[in-house]
């Protein structure tokens, strides 16, 4: 690309060819004002805010809008662009409701801060102001469109980066209005962004509506804990309560934007119904207690069950979000005991590779390459709702590239597909197959005499032909599997098949897992086969056998396998059925108070201190943003506590950055074992039951998410985003 | 999107005669397959002027799906132009631009007139069924301010005789159809 | 002969002629004072890191609490400093607001001090009639600001609200008839304006009483006469200011060299002493008294005759009217943001210093482009005063030592700030 | 001759005889003390006193919680936990405390509300008996606008013109 030299505010710059004013100026600190550009947005040019003054030209132009060119001189405070940028301020204002007082983004405001920025100080304009009507944009979103200025950044929010337009502007001149213009709600599972993006408070969060002024909020980091991709946050709180969640800027993730079960779920923390002390089940009716009693009560309880059967019945469950320090510390703390069942796995049937399993996390590339990728094949997923901000990526690929997908249930996508193939849910690893047969066919000096063998009699048709050609012929491409494949009975062929397709059309893969912490769990140990980092370890019990077979005890930390396990309904009689349930919960509510015999109450996300591992394998720590209430305590201080009381060694830690920085010093040493596995699993049909059972909703992936009420109110928390499937309904 | 009074069953083709379905198809055809906005404003004259000079929020819904845009993009084209209605109108449209060249020029005192002639309200029919008054933006006949445009044609330069004068021809045009009824 | 150390005596901090908070280590020989440490910061309350954390306008009430006997004439300083930074320039009527209220100020300083100082001495009565002569002017604090001593009246671009036209009046009561009544509101019939006229017709009669009470009284010069002499050449190297360093003979006075507002335009002397003594100072306030009701007058006469703005009239910087912030948005987002964030001031710095009734009351700021000052200092003129307690205290008697004391008109508010 | 002079004036106690008529007078002039609190010395209607929150003639409060008291506030002794009202679903404060031990009455509180919903009353005189009680809650400080409802209204009405 071509550079050019240009001159703004008497800076002299070096500029792309075809980059606008704006750019350029935002790149070397020079502020230009502006309320409808936006970097991730297309450029509409619609607020005239930027009008800046450009030597050679006879009136201001927009700063957005206007390419540089060689030789440039801009001026941004001469009196013509003063003059220009005051009057559309001006005139910005006619229209906008005194509402300030009242307005929630007031303190925040783009509007109020270029006001007094750049706009005059007293108004001229006497007449009457328009009235917009409120648009009803359902539980999350709370509008008041007479305070719109029209940027239509969300309208092209909708359009360029989720790829679902449900606002729209209508109407002209005076008339014009932003809305769905039918009454209807709206229900993508990134909608809140425009929240963020609004720069007046025409659109502002409703579950934090009127809660706190942004002058009084504290800001503290985070990581979203509920999907693979952690998303980066900054957490808004105000004397300890958690105000509300915002994107924390992080190109390689999350870029600007957050999901909406990121944004909202934090309502579980303030409106959800906290266990705040301990309790002990007394003769079925729960009493309260202090953490000593709770604790030796609990300790007895294990000692007992584990010694009289050597361990193996007593089983422990890890919940998919507990963090890299807490699933090392159960682990180390259950295995201390002589116990081996442990398992975090809830929603997982192939354990067919679990002594040879490594701890790779599920992509062998970063996240932020699947915004260019020319060939993107999805397998079984359900990419819009399991990891939102992963299918805009995609999205941001088809501009250029194409999207396939092999997906058994009727997928919701927010991008065109160029292929789709849906085979029967328990044929999918046949299906896919052939796509190896395909690429094995298009490169024959790539195979090896196994795969040939393995190959062989599967048939191939002209579609996977295509999608291969595709794969191959990408300069960039990748296969991706949803997080449903590790859920299907043959989830170790079909990443087997991924893999091999990968290494014969020469593109990446990667799978997307439950939860946030899926790949810190496996490293910390947390799987009945491995300790930490692949270490050795007697075998134990899976979380299959766990719930399905029915154990005297359980501890289960965080999660309700009643509600997210694949086997809800055995596992809630087994619970049911137990001697001894010692829950480590944040909340009382939901059937947890039923089945438990203690419940210990811990930190939620946000109040605790940890390490996510994601999807990438990337380490997320993060500090406590706002403190636990009640006597509910970080989980990894209660582990260290029960480690002690159990007499198991090594629960000497002081904070949960040591526990980090030990893990971490442990994987350096430890060499990422190379799977082993050298023999291709077999190939055959899975059974049509165990493939027909839903999967958690978007709304419904863990304790916390289903307990944000804000979230449960809209569209699609009563739905299941993969319920129906052509073929077997 | 939930479109909760969207009816799915709704389709172009129940909705308007087989040739006007060609006319449509006809445009579409004159712009590029992965341009599907274009025919937008093509398609909803016709669906119009084959509803009697206005259109439904169904009609505007069919012609999204039938274009396979969403529907708000559809809303979007109907609400912005002067020449497509929502609601029933009268046989003649007055549509008066009280945009800032006309209003200077005096576009209050056009809609003022007009109102008390027809005895409505901005947007309202006559009882008769044959003036409606919508106010409009801009059509670009500053030079000529204060403006109305009637059945498609442009009466600049107004004054309150001109007005009488364009009604009462107005409604002689029609008085013959209406013997004729 | 057996050696005798020296008696140490603890003098305050709660002794009643401990003017505040000071607190006195003295070495005595006999009665004869060998050394006197002054021991401060009984009264900090961290003033200036308070500013630091805070927008401009938010410390403004606090100045009013460093010197707490003249509070605008602190206001003064900080507003001019921030008004230095910002470039502003004043409208003339609150110019000249704020030059008589810095001099009704003055006058209430020094009758407060006058008022002690006698009373430290042994002269009862002086108390009592300083008070009452206060009230007329605390009286005028409270119509102007609403309070009688915290007035947080004074703003960068000029004071808060105009002088009120008319003064509230006595209510009837039990205790007297209707011309008891009449004879108190007497002067309360116009405005603000007329009411301090009203002062200034009948104050220099007062000082004249006092004079009488004073002056030539055996006692009172008994008492001062000699005390605590301070030559020219210590007093400037001391860095004392004000009524200390003009009681020296030397005529420096912040008011004359480096006029500020609209000092320069207005016509007053400034009294010098000679011999530096306590009780030349003591004859340089009661003449400072004398010009300050002149300077007064002037203001008032000027103030009659030009109505106008009493505040820069660029809502960037100062609150929008109240009639406007319900009707026009531009004035509702400037008022909102006025009172959240403040304003801006431009970096740089600024010492911008008033002659104080105690001296160089100065207020030196630090911006760094922000809505809170980078960093504020505050020269108190007391400060630098009570560095010469030794010096001036050494080889008097332990009487002397509550004279010197009160010679310097410390408060505590802006030592320890 | 000066001298002389002097030595007379010293001698005869002249400088004291002036000064005992100066007090001697002031025994025959009026009193200028007040029959406190019979009898009270005027307020200007700008007075800063307790506060109080006030209400439309209606009832309803005029606080919108918009919080700009709190935020001005220097002295941080106001607080403020707002809220949507669940019966109209308007902006109000659920909770609204100003501390009167932090509180410095400089009046930002009364300058910056918009709705003059925040005021400072002429009330001076006023104590607390028990720790807390220096906490004015929205339910006292409402208490005290309904009281004072009247005065304040005039005051605000007659300072109208200046602010």
């Amino acid at each position: 690309m071509g550079k050019v030299n240009i001159e703004i505010d008497g800076k002299q710059l070096t500029a792309d060819v075809g980059s606008m004013i704006i750019e350029v100026a935002d790149e070397a600190d020079i502020y230009i004002p502006r309320f409808c550009y936006h970097k991730k947005l297309s450029v509409a040019a619609n607020c005239r805010m930027c009008m800046v003054d450009v030597s050679s030209l006879p009136k201001a132009v927009p700063a957005c809008a206007t390419p540089v060119a060689d030789g440039m001189v801009i001026q941004t405070q001469s009196d013509r662009a003063i003059d220009a940028q005051k009057s559309v301020m001006e005139f910005l204002l006619i229209n906008h409701p005194l509402d300030c007082p009242v307005c929630d983004q007031g303190g925040e405001c783009e509007l109020q801060d270029l006001s007094v920025g750049y706009g005059e100080d007293v108004s001229r304009y006497v007449e009457g102001k328009r009235v917009v009507k409120d648009k009803n944009l359902g539980p999350l979103i709370s509008t008041d469109m007479t305070r719109c200025i029209h940027c239509t950044r969300c309208v092209r929010f909708g359009q360029e980066v989720v790829g679902i337009r449900e606002l729209g502007a209508t109407g002209r001149g005076e008339h014009i209005e932003i809305g769905t213009y039918i009454e209807s709600t709206m229900d993508s599972e990134v909608s809140a962004n425009i929240i963020d993006l609004c720069p007046v408070g025409a659109l502002t969060a409703k579950p934090s509506r009127y809660k706190a002024r942004a002058w009084e909020l504290r800001e503290s980091p985070s990581i979203a804990p509920h999907d693979c991709l952690g998303s980066n946050v900054n957490i808004h709180h105000r004397r300890g309560e958690i105000i509300r969640v915002v994107p924390r800027e992080n190109e390689s993730i999350n870029e600007v934007w957050l999901s909406d079960r990121d944004r909202f779920s934090y309502q579980a923390l303030t409106e959800g119904k906290r266990l705040l002390k301990p309790k002990i089940k007394k003769n079925g009716t729960w009493q309260e207690t202090d953490w000593q009693t709770a604790l030796n009560f609990a300790v007895a309880e294990m000692k007992r069950i584990i010694g009289v059967s050597k361990g193996e019945e007593f089983g422990t469950i890890v919940g998919n979000n507990s963090t890299l320090e807490e699933s090392f510390l159960i682990q180390k703390l259950i295995r201390g005991t002589g116990c081996n069942n442990i398992d975090f796995r809830t929603r997982r049937r192939d354990f067919s590779k679990d002594q040879y399993s490594g701890v790779r996390a599920g992509f062998n590339f970063p996240l932020q390459d699947l915004d260019t990728m020319d060939a993107t094949l999805l397998i079984a997923g359900d990419i819009r709702h399991e990891q939102p901000l992963a299918a805009l990526r995609v999205r941001k690929s088809t501009g250029f590239g194409r999207a396939m997908a092999i997906n058994p249930f009727d997928g919701e996508y927010n991008f065109r597909l160029y292929q789709e193939i849906q085979p029967e849910p328990h044929l999918l690893a046949q299906e896919f197959a052939c796509v190896l047969a395909a690429a094995a066919q298009k490169q024959p000096d790539k195979i090896n005499a196994e795969i040939k063998d393995w190959i062989e009699g599967i048939t191939f048709t002209e579609q996977h032909a295509i999608i291969v050609d595709e794969l191959i012929n990408g300069e960039q491409s990748c296969i991706l599997m949803g997080v449903y494949v590790q859920e299907h009975p043959q989830a170790e062929v079909v990443n087997w098949i991924a893999e091999q397709v990968a290494r014969l059309t020469d593109s990446k893969w990667g799978y997307m897992t439950q939860g946030c912490n899926a790949a810190g769990n496996k490293m910390a140990g947390a799987v009945p086969n491995q300790s930490e980092f692949g270490g050795r370890a007697t075998p134990g019990k899976n979380a299959k056998q766990m719930l399905t077979e029915g154990l005297k005890g359980y501890l289960i930390h965080n999660c309700e396998p009643d509600v997210e396990s694949l086997w809800a309904d055995q596992a809630l009689a087994n619970l049911q059925n137990a001697e001894c349930v010692i829950a480590l919960t944040s909340y009382e509510d939901g059937r947890v108070s039923d089945y438990s015999t203690v419940m210990l109450p811990i930190a939620g996300s946000y109040e605790t201190s940890g390490t996510y591992v994601n999807v990438e394998g990337r380490w997320q720590s993060f500090s406590a943003a706002v403190p636990a209430p009640g006597e509910s305590r970080p989980a990894w201080k209660v582990l260290r506590v029960l480690g002690n009381l159990l007499d198991t060694s090594g629960f000497d830690y002081e904070s949960s950055v040591q526990i980090r920085d030990e893990l971490k010093e442990k994987q350096e040493n430890s060499r990422d074992k190379k799977e082993s596995r050298k023999t291709p699993p077999e190939l055959h049909a899975a059974s049509e039951e165990e493939t027909k059972r839903d999967s958690l909703g978007l709304y419904m992936v863990d304790p916390m998410v289903r307990r944000a009420n804000a979230l449960q109110q809209t569209s699609k928390a009563s739905t299941h985003p993969i319920s129906i499937s052509r073929v077997t309904t | 999107m939930t479109d909760l009074s969207y009816d799915k069953s709704l389709h172009l083709k129940e909705l308007i005669p087989q040739s006007e379905i060609d006319e449509i198809d006809c445009w579409i055809k004159k712009y590029p397959n992965d341009r599907k906005r274009p025919p937008i404003m093509p398609a909803l004259k016709v669906v119009q002027e084959n509803n009697g000079n206005y259109l439904t929020t169904e009609m505007m819904q069919a012609v999204a799906e039938y274009l396979d845009v969403p529907h708000v993009a559809v809303y979007e084209v109907a609400t912005f132009y002067s020449m497509f209605n929502l609601d029933k109108m009268g046989r003649h449209v007055l549509s008066v631009c009280t945009n800032l060249s006309c209003s200077l020029r005096g576009a209050d005192k056009v809609v003022e007139h007009l109102q008390n002639r027809l005895n409505i309200k901005l947007g309202e029919t006559t009882k008769d069924g044959l003036f409606s008054i919508k106010e409009v933006e801009c059509m670009a006949a500053c030079g000529g301010a204060p403006m109305l445009e009637v059945d498609k044609i442009y009466h600049e330069n107004l004054t309150e005789e001109k007005i009488d004068q364009i009604l009462s021809e107005m409604a002689a045009k029609d008085l013959p159809t209406q013997e004729d009824k | 002969m057996a050696e005798i150390e020296h008696y140490t005596l603890n003098f305050g901090p709660q002794h009643p002629a401990a003017h505040g908070v000071l607190r006195m280590i003295l070495e005595m020989d006999g009665e004869v004072i060998e050394r006197a440490d002054p021991h401060i910061g009984l009264l900090h309350r961290g003033t200036e890191k308070l500013a630091e954390i805070k927008p401009y306008n938010q410390s403004i009430g606090y100045m009013d609490r460093l010197d707490y006997v003249s509070m605008m004439c602190n206001e003064h300083a900080y507003v001019l400093a921030i008004e230095k930074l910002l470039q502003i320039k004043v409208p003339k009527r609150a110019q000249y607001i704020r030059v008589m209220f810095a001099e009704v100020t003055r006058i209430l300083n020094h009758l407060m001090w006058l008022g002690a100082h006698g009373l430290d001495v042994g002269a009862m009565t002086m108390f009592l009639y300083c008070f009452r002569d206060r009230e007329p002017l605390m009286d005028a604090y409270e119509a102007v600001s609403g309070t009688r001593m915290h007035a947080t009246y004074f703003r960068p671009g000029g004071v808060y609200r105009d002088l009120p036209d008319s003064m509230p009046q006595y209510d009837k009561s039990p205790w007297r008839n209707e011309k008891k009544l009449k004879s108190l509101n007497e002067n309360r019939q116009g405005s603000l304006l007329d009411f301090l006229w009203d002062y200034t017709e009948i104050f220099p009669a007062c000082v004249d009483e006092y004079e009488a009470l004073l002056t030539e009284n055996r006692i009172w010069k008994q008492r001062l006469v000699g005390i605590g002499v301070v030559s020219p050449e210590r007093a400037f190297q001391l860095g004392m200011t004000g009524p200390m360093l003009r009681g020296s003979g030397v005529a420096w006075d912040l008011r004359k060299k480096q006029p500020y507002d609209c000092y320069a335009e207005l016509d007053f002397d400034i009294p010098v002493g000679r011999n530096g003594d306590c009780y030349d100072r003591y004859l340089v306030r009661v003449e400072e008294m004398r010009q300050s009701n002149r300077i007064i007058r002037q203001c008032i006469e000027w103030l009659r005759e030009n109505p106008g703005p009493v505040m820069v009239d660029d809502h960037k910087i100062t609150p929008p009217k109240r009639a406007d912030v319900r009707e026009n948005m531009e004035s509702l987002i400037h008022h909102f943001k006025h009172f959240t964030e403040g304003y801006c001031v431009p970096a740089g710095e600024a010492y911008a210093a008033v002659e104080h009734p105690k001296g160089e009351f100065g207020i030196y700021l630090l911006s760094d482009g922000a809505n809170k000052p980078y960093r504020l200092k505050i020269r108190a003129p007391g400060f630098a005063h009570m560095a010469a307690m030794n010096e001036m205290a050494k080889g008097h008697m332990l009487a002397d030592v509550v004279a010197i004391i009160g010679t310097m008109d410390v408060v505590f508010g802006e030592i320890d700030r | 001759m000066k001298k002389f002079k002097q030595f007379v004036n010293s001698f005869l106690l002249v400088e004291l005889l002036k000064g005992l008529m100066v007090t001697g007078r002031h025994m025959f002039s009026p009193k200028v003390t007040i029959q406190y609190p019979e009898e009270k010395t005027p307020q200007s209607p700008r007075f800063r006193g307790i506060h109080a929150l006030r209400s439309y003639p209606n009832g309803e409060e005029r606080c919108i919680a918009c919080k700009l008291c709190e935020a001005v506030c220097p002295a941080a002794a106001i607080t403020i936990d707002a809220g949507v009202r669940e019966s109209d679903g308007s902006r109000r404060t659920t909770k609204y405390e100003i501390d009167l031990f932090k509180c410095i009455f400089c009046g930002f509180c009364e300058e910056s509300c918009p709705v003059d919903s925040i005021v400072e009353t002429r009330v001076f005189e006023y104590h607390f008996e028990e720790q807390g009680a220096q906490i004015l809650t929205k339910e006292k400080l409402l208490e005290i606008g309904l009281i004072h409802e009247e005065q304040l209204a005039q005051d605000i009405e007659a300072d109208a013109k200046y602010r």
